[in-house]
């Protein structure tokens, strides 16, 4: 279990609204205004993109909004930060690849002009 | 134009600090922050805060966030959330990004008081996903009650590594190694202490080599590396676990600063304003605070913090210069006193093998993270008696004494300087009441009757886990170094308001452990 | 004055080294070779490599990799990180969209 | 120490270190002094790229057309470095009548001047440039317009020059030049003296102060640029945009993100704290100005703002000029904001100048004593 039901110092979280989200498609629950990230972290989703150059896989690094590492394409936008981004009900979240939430068709080293 | 008589950049410790005494002294002033809550750090500090009760020791961070925050608004301090602090600009215009548009500000004194941020080190497959800072950690269990991962290596025994490696383990993590490339343990012997009685082992002098997996991590090796960093082949070890914690650092923010046009200098705790005491940079009016004018501990910050509130107060002629001089002489001796002792900031770097007392180090506490049942004895804080009476495992001079404070019967001595190892007065004894084992921020007090009953002894030890062990449970006995070394049934757990969440678990063992046993683990395999 | 001046002192040739495949700056992707090996191009200071590689130059504005990237291009020049100075701090602090910059609210809350 | 060489050049921008290059491979010694300690650190990293013909200046126009023919197509090939050229047209784009009427006099202008370049309707833009706001209702389009990355261009000069062995000095701050019996021939810095056959002056707004220890001036001021940059977005377009009333002006990136520069209207006038420093209404005011064009990027996130000195020259053309009263002492300097563009040509022009060759380009429009009074 990845969420921490009592805590000994914190004790239990105080009481928090489930909301229903998607990610890639499926559907999940978290807790409203937690940010994206952790819902997703609860979910056992490691992965929050692909990188443009290498197509390496990326997740939660600094979960302070100061990295980026673990931008995605919520609700259509690209790069959204998800570790300080409050999740609510029926956000649309995808992985990101490169800049967009489509995923690689092995086309794309020759346009990725560096 | 929106204008203040003071704008605070950064409601963390320092920031919260300035604005409380600025606020004080009649200024209207404004705090803003990128974050949804206030606190910076504080909210995810769960553990008790050393120095003296002038430096709210024996305190929790988060604890201490929400006196600061009453504090502030006690005294109409706006503080501004979800407000993320743009630029800097010329005039002391400062633009904020809060909801979906941009506001001006303008101020005419500002404190940047925007604190650190993590410093990384990089190795094979350090941008796996599960790869994580020990700040990310702390954020997810301590604010957003997610386990960062299910088993953990840490990297970095500095103080946040040391911390952090314990608070994982109370989000109920495993923490399978705590690893440095650095030869000795970098923060407090007693945080060491806390998380090798637990049985963690230290890798010392050994790196990350690499992180295991594809899409994310799923192992790890580490290897010893020689006196000029490079692993020694063949010593190479591998461990499964499915998160790697960093913990190398912090390096000041202070890029708010350099944009404005402050004078800056490069140091090895990195990118820093030119200040002078109270914070003052080279641009009249802008002041900087806490960790972006330099790293130390969160109670050094708001002591800072509190400084240049106060300077401010004078610099805009709210006080006087003789007002605000009284005022700063009284923090600055507080700053003073965090300052000493072996972590001081001048000792960094140093090798230091002599207590204050001449007593010699400890060379296992700087290795393996515990001190040897050998070595204890030389400090004068561990004693034999008969009946009950604190055995006191503090072998370090840090700045911190409430176990002086809490001792009703003024048994345990540490005297004028903070930072001396804590005695028993000769005459004092000992009520049994565990104020002392709870007050101590580092864990380091227990308490021993070496004769309990035939054949037995009992220990009590400070206990912060979940779930709390019942009385009459049995278990096993865990030495400093976290081996088994004996059956051990739990007797009593006391838990009080008064010892803040610390609960006192004592627990029977072989009268012959009484001197080893220091931890109590519950099951097989399960140290919590 | 240790800062180098003279762009043709002599670095010797370049030569690749094991570990110059691993990503420094994490959001433009930049490795360590190719960081090397631009400091062999003559490129000295932090303001040059990240104008050449990018480096820093991603979603996080250089938060993440700036000491990194110092601690490789100083090695590689034999000073210390310290004599570099590092990249300019430029707004805004974090990345901002179009619309909220442009959107200016005049009234005090 | 080897402070001697055929050609010392001050200022290493993207003219200096080009200038350097040709002249490197025409076999001359040079020696490059840059008061920063970073190459190429004032306009020509402090620009928005274009590679321009449309909207010169008659007399600059033929300049900026040799390069776009002789000199960028194959630069990337010759500097042995990507200098993410692209050429990909200019559209000028505008929503009202009286942009209209504005870009209608720029092209006949242009097209007189042997360019390239008609007006177009908003359709067409928008199948050029299918972002386009619908407000669009015209646009000049010059095709055979372009863009190229500046940092990588000054770059890519200083590579190559330095690698023909070219020495190149940072951090060297020149105080004045000196002639010696009658002939500019030595550069004098705080710490050093430097001496060249022949002396080039490609120091921006510097130049002025520099020139005037021999005895000569070159009007200008300086004006402020600010410049932003967004994150990386998915390849949309290619062109060089810009509108009527010069709102603002940029490209997409190689990369991915968008440069755009533009202005508050308080450019002549803005402050500075010693470097060139944005303020805090200009980035706004830009964004404004592009999602009134470009409504689909309101989202793309800002990364970073910019400014920069760029010297103005009086009457907003350069001077790329040997003066004749100081032997040995050649200028090029007050490029007023598009210098970027015409630098390969510059570059060129300057190497044939110091080695004594004709010019493969009439110049004499832009000597140094062309400023004269009024009346």
């Amino acid at each position: 279990m990845i969420r921490i039901e009592e805590h000994p110092i914190l004790g239990k979280p105080d009481e928090r609204k489930e909301v229903a989200f998607t990610c890639d498609g499926k559907t999940l629950t978290g807790f409203e205004g937690e940010p994206i990230a952790a819902a997703l972290k609860a979910a056992g989703i490691m992965i929050h993109r692909y990188t443009k150059r290498q197509h390496k896989p990326r997740g939660i690094f600094c979960a302070i909004g100061r990295c980026t590492d673990c931008v995605m394409v919520v609700d259509g936008i690209p790069n959204v930060r998800t570790c300080v981004t409050s999740l609510k009900e029926g956000m649309d979240v995808r992985t990101q690849y490169g800049v967009s939430a489509r995923a690689w068709t092995g086309e794309e080293e020759s346009n990725d002009k560096i | 134009m929106i204008r203040y008589d003071l704008i605070i950049i950064g409601a963390g410790p320092s920031g919260l600090s300035a604005a409380i005494e600025a606020a004080k002294r009649g200024l209207k002033v404004i705090v803003f922050d990128e974050n949804a809550k206030p606190g910076g750090q504080l909210f995810k500090q769960i553990h008790k805060f050393f120095g003296s009760k002038e430096h709210k020791a024996k305190i929790r961070g988060f604890k201490i966030g929400e006196d600061l925050l009453k504090e502030a608004s006690d005294c109409s301090v706006n503080v501004m959330l979800d407000a993320v602090v743009t630029g800097l600009y010329l005039d002391k215009e400062v633009t904020v990004k809060t909801g979906a548009g941009i506001r001006h500000y303008k101020a005419d004194a500002i404190i940047v008081a925007t604190g650190a941020s993590e410093n990384m080190v990089t190795f094979e497959g350090w941008t796996l996903p599960g790869v994580i800072g020990a700040g990310a950690a702390q954020t997810m269990m301590n604010l957003y009650h997610i386990k960062p991962g299910n088993k953990i290596l840490m990297l970095g025994s500095g103080n946040v590594g040391l911390v952090v490696s314990f608070q994982l383990m109370q989000a109920g993590c495993e923490l399978t190694a705590l690893v440095d490339a650095a030869p000795k343990v970098g923060g407090y012997g007693v945080h060491a202490s806390k998380i090798a009685r637990c049985g963690v082992p230290f890798y010392l002098s050994h790196t990350i080599i690499k992180a295991e997996g594809e899409q994310y991590v799923n192992g790890v090796t580490i290897g010893e590396v020689d006196s000029s960093w490079k692993v020694i082949p063949g010593t190479e070890k591998h461990f499964d676990v499915d998160t790697i914690c960093l913990a190398v650092g912090l390096s000041p923010m202070s890029q708010l600063l350099k944009m404005a046009g402050c004078k800056m200098r490069d140091t090895p705790g990195g990118f820093v304003p030119k200040c002078d005491k109270n914070g003052a940079t080279s641009i009249p009016g802008i002041f900087a605070a806490g960790d972006v004018s330099g790293i130390e501990e969160a109670s050094s910050a708001m002591i800072e913090g509190r400084i240049s509130g106060v300077a401010t107060a004078e610099y805009l002629g709210f006080i006087s210069k003789d007002e605000a001089e009284a005022s700063i002489k009284k923090l600055e001796k507080a700053l003073f006193s965090l300052r000493q002792g072996m972590f001081a900031p001048e000792n960094r770097g140093k090798a230091i093998e002599k207590t204050e007392e001449g007593i010699n180090v400890s060379a296992s506490l700087l290795k393996n993270g515990f001190v040897e049942a050998s070595e204890i004895e030389r400090f004068p804080g561990f004693t034999k008696q008969k009946g009950l009476h604190p055995v006191i495992e503090c072998t370090q001079n840090i700045p911190c004494n409430p176990c002086q404070e809490a001792c009703p019967k003024n048994y345990i001595k540490i005297g004028e300087k903070i930072t001396s190892l804590p005695t028993l007065n000769e005459a004092g004894e000992c009520s049994g009441c565990g104020m002392c084992v709870a007050s101590c921020s580092g864990q380091a007090i227990f308490l021993v009757d070496e004769d309990y009953g035939p054949g037995y002894a009992s220990v009590t030890i400070p206990y912060e886990f979940h779930p709390l062990p019942a009385a009459g449970e049995d278990g096993r006995a865990l030495d400093r170094s976290g081996k088994e070394i004996c059956t051990a049934k739990v007797i009593d757990v006391k838990s009080k308001k008064a010892f803040d969440h610390t609960h006192l678990l004592t627990m029977r063992v072989p009268a012959e452990m009484a001197v080893k046993a220091r931890f109590f683990c519950r099951q097989e395999g399960e140290n919590e | 004055m240790s800062k180098i001046k003279d762009r043709l002192i002599d670095m010797g040739e370049f030569m690749p080294m094991p570990g110059d495949d691993m990503v420094i700056c994490r959001c433009e992707e930049v490795t360590k070779g190719e960081i090397r090996k631009a400091v062999h191009d003559g490129m000295f200071t932090m303001t040059e490599i990240r104008r050449y590689l990018r480096t820093g130059m991603g979603l996080c504005q250089g938060q993440t990799c700036g000491g990194l990237v110092k601690r490789i291009v100083a090695g590689e020049l034999g000073i210390s990180p310290l004599e570099l100075e590092p990249a300019a701090s430029r707004a805004p602090m974090r990345p901002v969209e179009m619309k909220v910059l442009g959107n200016e609210i005049k009234e005090a809350q | 120490m080897g402070n001697c060489a055929d050609v010392v050049i001050i200022g290493g921008g993207v003219i200096g270190n080009a200038a350097a290059y040709y002249l490197a491979k025409k076999g001359c010694s040079v020696i490059v002094l840059e008061k920063s300690d970073t190459i190429g650190d004032g306009g020509s990293s402090r620009n928005g790229g274009g590679v321009r013909q449309s909207g010169r200046d008659k007399r600059e126009l033929p300049l900026a057309m040799y390069g776009v023919k002789n000199l960028w197509p194959m630069l990337s090939e010759e500097l042995e470095m990507d200098v993410e050229y692209y050429q990909e047209g200019n559209l000028r784009l505008g929503k009202t009548d009286s942009h209209i009427k504005i870009l209608q006099r720029l092209t006949d202008k242009a097209t007189a001047s042997g360019l390239g370049v008609r007006m177009i309707k908003g359709l067409e833009a928008r199948e050029i440039c299918p972002y386009l706001s619908d407000e669009v209702i015209g646009a000049s389009w010059c095709p055979t317009d372009g863009h190229a990355n500046p940092l990588l261009v000054t770059l890519a000069y200083y590579r190559k020059a330095r690698r023909l062995g070219v020495r190149f000095i940072t951090g060297e701050e020149v105080v004045g030049i000196r002639k010696i019996k009658g002939k500019a021939r030595q550069v004098v810095t705080h710490e050093d003296i430097y001496e060249g056959g022949t002396v080039i002056l490609a120091a921006g707004y510097d130049s002025r102060r520099i020139a005037s220890t021999v005895g000569i001036d070159v009007p200008m001021t300086q004006a402020e640029l600010e410049v932003l940059v967004t994150e990386t977005q998915p390849p949309m377009f290619y062109q060089m945009l810009g509108t009527a009333e010069a709102d603002f002006y940029g490209h997409q990136s190689a990369h991915g993100s968008f440069v755009f520069g533009g202005s508050s209207g308080y450019e002549d006038v803005n402050k500075d704290n010693g470097t060139p420093v944005t303020a805090s209404i200009t980035a706004p005011c830009i964004c404004r100005g592009i999602m009134k064009y470009f409504p689909c990027l309101e989202e793309a996130k800002i990364v970073r703002t910019w400014a920069g000195w760029i010297d103005v020259c009086v009457d907003h053309i350069p001077v790329i000029s040997q003066a004749e009263e100081v032997s040995g002492f050649i200028l090029a300097c007050g490029f007023s904001g598009h210098g970027f563009g015409i630098s390969p040509t510059v570059g060129m022009l300057l190497s044939q100048m110091a080695v004594g060759e004709s010019t493969v380009l009439d110049i004499s429009k832009f000597r140094y004593d062309r400023f004269k009074a009024k009346i």
